[in-house]
């Protein structure tokens, strides 16, 4: 089975150059498919947000995740990188790229990752707003919760 | 007494509660997560308003997803934080 | 209504440049899923692909299926690009990617429009052997009909 | 005798047909998608081999897909091909 790169790191990352390290050199992979979440500026109100992560457990709920996709579809790799710290309206936030023979593994894989990622990592984030309100934590979204039961 | 837990705390538990982790002696009597809450509130008010609200407030053991009914076990850490909002 | 940005052609692209037009200087944008496919070399048995298109339809094919996606889902920017040609394993085929504030939006557009053209862009691939046995013409995928079928 | 109509093949339609484009006078009696490639099927021994399996054969009217039940209209191209595979 594919052992997936999993990283959680204040620094940016490069979504090309971690396709490459998983498509170079080999050509049974016909299929990449790949996710970048970036922050928002909210309507121009947002100033910062700050990403809050529990080292250690954050890793290794990403990479459950990974290698349940690993398990699930024929993945020939996958790599998942989040970030923390603080963060601007533009700003990279999470990547994940999953590759394949087929198309299909590659989506569902990527996609599967990024819906358990977002209801079962421990990350936090919380809004600094431009007019200098005091900072919010955001809420959790029904709606990832909806997305996260679509693969049990 | 039992033996020290490390007790860790995220987001806007951490900063109700007033701190990111502390090292504290749990009763003998508590056998669920749940009772671990149910102490939590019960350590003054800094505690009894980071645990207001009960079915919101996650628990991991030893870095473990957890359920309030689940027994308690022996960990070494036991974290506390909101709904995860990452990605 | 977003308008897609369709490019039939010989050349090869960069999917990180085609990204960075859709999400450069703009701040709502939270979400880009992306899909490369590439030249699988078959075992080592393939040599080259050679990829017949009819020009005009192929664009406006992929045109019809993008602005499908934007019409069914609130999609940012959508860029879809298509070779043709000869190309070799390891050779990037086909690129879509979209943008969104939500990631389900932006999944859904990209794969939706990677399931259409599959089947109903008119593209013909022809395999080239290493092994010196004639050329012939790669069959139409049952699984990509069925994959087709599931938008509707 | 009719307008005359570009007729433009793909693949190994285009291999066994011979060519990739022609233009040709259709017969009047023509109506419908089934009845050009019947009409196709009759043009010799080339046309008649490319066109053995009308099935797997797709036909699209200026551009545009058309089923084989469908009228012909008045195209100005009508291009005949297998299936498609690209992606």
């Amino acid at each position: 089975m594919t052992t997936p790169t999993i990283r959680v790191q204040a620094e940016d990352f490069d979504l090309a150059a971690e396709t490459k390290i998983l498509t170079q050199g080999r050509h049974d992979v016909g299929a990449v498919a790949s996710f970048i979440g970036l922050c928002r500026g909210e309507g121009d109100t947002l100033n910062a947000l700050e990403l809050e992560h529990y080292p250690g457990m954050a890793q290794k709920q990403i990479g459950t995740a990974a290698n349940a996709a690993c398990a699930r579809w024929p993945v020939d790799g996958l790599t998942v990188i989040h970030r923390y710290g603080k963060l601007y309206p533009g700003d990279q936030i999470v990547m994940v790229v999953a590759t394949s023979r087929h198309r299909d593994a590659a989506f569902d894989a990527a996609r599967f990752v990024m819906d358990y990622l977002k209801t079962d990592a421990p990350f936090w984030k919380k809004e600094h707003r431009k007019d200098g309100q005091e900072a919010n934590w955001v809420d959790a979204r029904d709606s990832d919760d909806a997305a996260r039961k679509r693969w049990e | 007494m039992s033996t020290p837990i490390k007790l860790v705390y995220f987001a806007w538990l951490r900063e109700r509660v007033g701190m990111g982790e502390e090292v504290a002696h749990l009763p003998d009597s508590l056998s669920t997560v749940a009772d671990v809450l149910a102490w939590q509130q019960s350590r003054g008010e800094a505690y009894a308003h980071a645990f207001e609200h009960l079915p919101i407030i996650r628990v991991a053991l030893d870095q473990t997803h957890a359920h309030h009914d689940e027994p308690l076990g022996t960990p070494a850490e036991i974290a506390f934080f909101p709904p995860m909002t990452g990605g």
